[in-house]
């Protein structure tokens, strides 16, 4: 692993963090509404990201991971932000950016990253897709299902687990007795490996594998990402009712991890990361004005419903309009 | 009687109806440990156990499909679905198994189950947590559909549907939860289903509608008051079973009538009362139902959704547009 | 032209569609090696090959939702789901993910799945196979719902389908694979969306109805013409979008009109076909609209499923009591 | 294994197939609707029966093995056959019996054992819950699902893969890479074995041994039961048409396999057999008058929706009476 690449890393981890600030006091302000922070995550979606090749392969996220995919295209903050102040373009991420808007329906977006791999594979097209979900969205059937025939259609995907410890006030323990998420993969019969979620540059080389194997028609891998949720499940929550202090105040801060990684190599000085923060900081404030700034027609709600509108559709716009 | 809103009258139901019979069992995600999202199942854990209190997996399938394995085991399940939008997950296990479980059996089992969910927007939630469902669920036979409009009825029929021997989709105004207050007897209180309720009394129109839009319609009853428009809003309060009585005699002393939905139009519970209203009213009509709804797109995000769920305005104008029209 | 069954007319289509654009990839439960339960897909296999005919795990759920993705490779997925009751098991792909697709990513992604399945009763299926639950869909906006009645629309509609770049719910009525014959055209047929079929003329009543209800009510007409009763018999062909034109211009020319379906009463499809007379032609009205329904039971069991579908006694019936009936 | 059990344990295989090949002649002659044989499944589904107490357990069928549940009452076979010819009160299965009727929807019944399992285990009754499905049915989220939930609960229920090889026209190898069936219990945390299906001792072996586990506390035992299905899919099937003759062929009968142990034990001569099967047939026969002499009124439709009828239902009803 390159200093190079271990900087990159390190930088979009920054960002991410302080861009899930930012859109969490929005929320706070009034400005946005209920987001989940991706306190805890930033190494692993940074380093799957990082092993990825923005031009062929494709994210699926759940909702967490948007402030880290700088890497995959500026739009996806950019976007991710106007999705958070509750803007329909939100939903946009704009073509060639290869990723999809967060899903709030769990799991529902492993069977869309396993048919768009199939889709790829049957195209011809060269690349794969990767598929975030928590260990929480692990029970919801799609998980399984999809899974199972990506397994059977040696689809070119990647199914990353945030085991974050936590889906929403419901701890792993009440999730699974699997002895681990990467073990479900049994079911399915292709590899699952756990990898620190923690370490940016282990879950680099677990996705660097896992898309090695994919692309060279070897079919899917499930990895599993361990890490800790470090702040509460989204600004609707208040963790002090469960999480217990001592587990939340052993858990390993990722950024913490890289850091030390840096300095290690040599690479860290302190107004470094402030020029790193500050740059990210006003990346920050010109996306949250841009979104802020976006016109809305409430007559855009009835668009792109169908790609032309029914006749009922029509009716239903025109008694919207005379009445606004 | 006591002052609560709604999620507290559903919470204190719940405590009630679980020390009166220990075969109710409250699951569900977020149930126990957190006191469910909206704190309607707070402190059950703690009354009443891990062993009927439970935190599931996140699986809404598996929840409803437990549902009917606990009620052959004769328990009272009271499964909740975090958001109504998440019942999809579930659907194959609510339309196709809790809703046929009796017929099927012919009657060997019992179907105790009360599925609570929080669905109905206007406050500000992510993707899937405010669609207005009910119509969907209104075309399987099998089910009732309970849907409470003040707190005193979320308290009195809460506790009917739990000792309703049949399934029930308890369904609870998202944004009714805080915002809905009232005066709840403390003791013993039923509400029986399919008995609607007028909220306000009038003459000219009658308002036909339920859940939080319930509140909207009485609002604008009380603004069309001054304009010297007489409004009686009648609120459903169950719409399986469904008080056609009630809707007839309103018929017949209003002539003019107003549907109100959030769901979107095409195909919502208000097509089903119009055509009732055309089975068995029809000539007491002196113009055509106005139907007040959400419109034929997807729930809209944060930004678009108060031009998409009805409001007093929205109301007050179908209401005028029932009384100009000619008979 | 030549004779063909519906099944047939929709194999033949399947073929022609399939070899005109190489995006087209049919998948499902038993599809590929046994062409399909009922035939739908036979031979597909071995003229387009596996990769675009294929037979997927028992999961009706992903096969709905790997549709989500292949349309977001630039694929033009046709996804069978084997018997409608079970499109239950995906109901959150369908309604909540393929409907909305379009919508939550502001046209970023064309959605132009075809969802193929048989549904409707009459043929002693066993249970879960015979379910009308186009009305559930119904409310779902994003989706478009297309039930073909004759082998010629079977082909038109189900081209137009495929190449329709939204999603199509495809209804196939069971009880028509065989029985429905008529002459299809060979080459290039489509029919477009949202354009009802006068299926029979007639002056003092208009049936409105759909899908497999078509024939029956066709055979009514008949009966009832020997009676002196002239009934039209208008088939929509497409539920969304409706053909709310040709619904206002048959009320307005009959003043008497009876829906049929063979779906549960409470809120199905013919709710909706009267709230929108109601809303647009309710001036032309002479007599109340009347429903001739499934009743709002489970669809029972094989000895009794003949009482439950409507036939042609109770549309007879029906028409009667609107012609009767005072003005 | 004592002599007396092989022996009981034949005898109601016996039955099995000569039920069900009474039920599919039925279908023919146009006295029931579409029924799926057992042939195959027969050792797995008595041995399975057997290893039960019928007074303290439940089982939850698919729909092929109602004829091979002779050993937990008479009225299943009874009921069965109303079912097949379309009764409604085919459904009913009358207390004690702790059968529920055949599911047609897949795998939702594995869910619904599991309730069953954990009622019991909250109410404190002793027993247990054995759900058979299909290897097709494994791939349905519901199967997942409830596995998972189950591990979590420690539930005391027993899940058999019945392993026939299809899922109509869909052979294993297109429902799963897994390794096999069993090792799905891994993404669940219990244990899963695999055993020859066609073996009705070994059946009955593993479902003991599931059995002390579950009534014990130890939660639950997926048990992969592998045969080979011997006949079509159901009566509407033709299974020549994807069915390799090789395959069919090489494949075991249980009935063999388990006549072969009799003759092994010196418990077997063929006028004995011929007397079980003549009395099984007469009690078939039996079944199938009394089935068919059942009466139903067509309003019987309107019973059992609720358990008091709604006012919609109650004119739907006269409105039914008085047409007919
Ligand atoms: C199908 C579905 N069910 C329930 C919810 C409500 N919900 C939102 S987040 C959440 C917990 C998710 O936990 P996990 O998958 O571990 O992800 P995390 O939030 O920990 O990243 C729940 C239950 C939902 N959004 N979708
Ligand atoms: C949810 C659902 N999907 C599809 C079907 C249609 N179907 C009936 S049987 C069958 C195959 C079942 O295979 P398997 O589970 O292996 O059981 P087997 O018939 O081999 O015993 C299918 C697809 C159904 N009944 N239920
Ligand atoms: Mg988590
Ligand atoms: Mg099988």
């Amino acid at each position: 692993m390159t200093d190079e690449l271990v900087t990159s890393m390190f930088v979009d981890m920054l960002g991410a963090r302080l861009y899930s600030q930012r859109v969490f006091n929005l929320q706070r302000q009034g400005r946005a509404g209920t987001n989940a922070p991706i306190d805890g995550s930033e190494a692993l979606v940074v380093g799957a990201a990082f092993a990825l090749n923005p031009t062929l392969d494709w994210i699926l996220p759940q909702y967490r991971e948007l402030v880290g995919l700088e890497r995959f295209g500026s739009d996806v903050l950019d976007r991710y932000v106007l999705y958070c102040i509750g803007h329909p373009d939100g939903g946009h991420i704009p073509a060639p950016t290869r990723v999809w808007p967060p899903q709030i329906s769990l799991a529902t977006q492993v069977p869309h990253a396993v048919g768009l791999a199939w889709g790829m594979k049957q195209a011809g097209e060269e690349g794969c897709t990767l598929v975030f979900l928590g260990d929480g969205s692990t029970s919801e059937g799609d998980f399984y299902e999809a899974c199972n025939f990506a397994g059977v259609l040696d689809a070119p995907v990647i199914v990353v687990v945030v085991n974050n410890g936590w889906a929403i006030s419901t701890p792993t323990t009440s999730q699974t007795r699997a002895k681990n998420f990467a073990e479900k993969s049994h079911a399915f019969g292709f590899p699952g490996v756990t990898v620190d979620g923690t370490d940016a540059i282990a879950v680099y080389e677990a996705v660097a594998d896992a898309r090695s194997r994919a692309v060279a028609g070897a079919g899917p891998t499930l990895i599993e990402a361990v890490t800790y949720r470090l702040g509460p499940h989204t600004t609707a929550d208040d963790p002090t009712r469960y999480v217990p202090p001592d587990e939340l105040n052993a858990a390993k801060d990722p950024i913490e991890v890289m850091r030390s990684e840096m300095q290690r190599r040599g690479l860290w000085r302190q107004e470094w990361e402030d020029d790193i923060v500050s740059q990210a900081d006003a990346r920050m404030e010109k996306a949250v004005v841009a979104a802020e700034a976006t016109p809305l027609e409430p007559s855009e709600m009835f668009n792109h419903v169908y790609d032309q509108p029914t006749p009922r559709l029509v009716r239903q716009r025109s008694e919207f309009e005379a009445k606004s | 009687m006591t002052q609560m809103n709604m999620v507290e009258a559903i919470n204190h139901t719940l405590h009630q109806e679980m020390a009166r019979d220990d075969r109710v069992m409250v699951f569900g995600e977020d149930v126990a440990l957190n006191g469910g999202v909206f704190r309607a199942t707070e402190g059950l854990l703690d009354s009443y156990g891990s062993g009927r209190v439970v935190d599931t997996p996140l699986a809404e399938a598996v929840i409803a499909g437990t549902a009917v394995g606990l009620a052959a085991a004769g328990m009272v399940p009271v499964p909740e679905i975090q958001f109504l939008g998440f019942s999809y997950q579930a659907f194959h296990q609510i339309a196709g198994q809790i809703a046929r479980l009796r017929y099927r059996t012919r009657g060997r089992f019992d179907v105790p189950i009360t599925i609570r969910s929080p669905f109905g927007g206007g406050v500000r939630t992510p993707e899937l947590h405010s669609e207005s469902l009910e119509a969907q669920y209104a075309n399987i036979p099998g089910l009732k559909i309970v849907l409470p409009a003040s707190a005193a009825d979320a308290k009195g029929l809460l506790t009917t549907a739990i000792r309703d021997p049949n399934p029930v989709l308890f369904l609870e105004p998202l944004r009714g939860y805080r915002m809905i207050k009232g005066e709840v007897p403390e003791g013993e209180h039923t509400v029986p289903f399919g008995r609607a309720r007028t909220v306000s009394e009038g003459t000219d129109v009658v308002i036909i509608t339920w859940s939080f839009q319930v509140e909207l319609s009485r609002r604008a009853a009380v603004q069309l008051a001054e304009e010297g428009i007489s409004v009686r809003v009648v609120d459903l309060r169950t719409l399986v079973p469904l008080d056609t009585d009630a809707i007839v005699e309103a018929v017949e002393a209003c002539g003019r009538v107003v549907v109100v939905q959030e769901a979107p139009e095409t195909n919502g519970f208000a097509s089903e009362i119009i055509a009732t209203i055309n089975d068995q009213a029809f000539y007491s009509l002196e113009a055509p139902v106005q139907r007040v709804s959400g419109y034929d797109t997807p729930y809209p995000v944060g930004m678009l959704e108060d031009h998409f769920v009805p409001d007093v305005d929205r109301i007050v104008a179908a209401v005028r547009r029932a009384v100009e029209v000619e008979a």
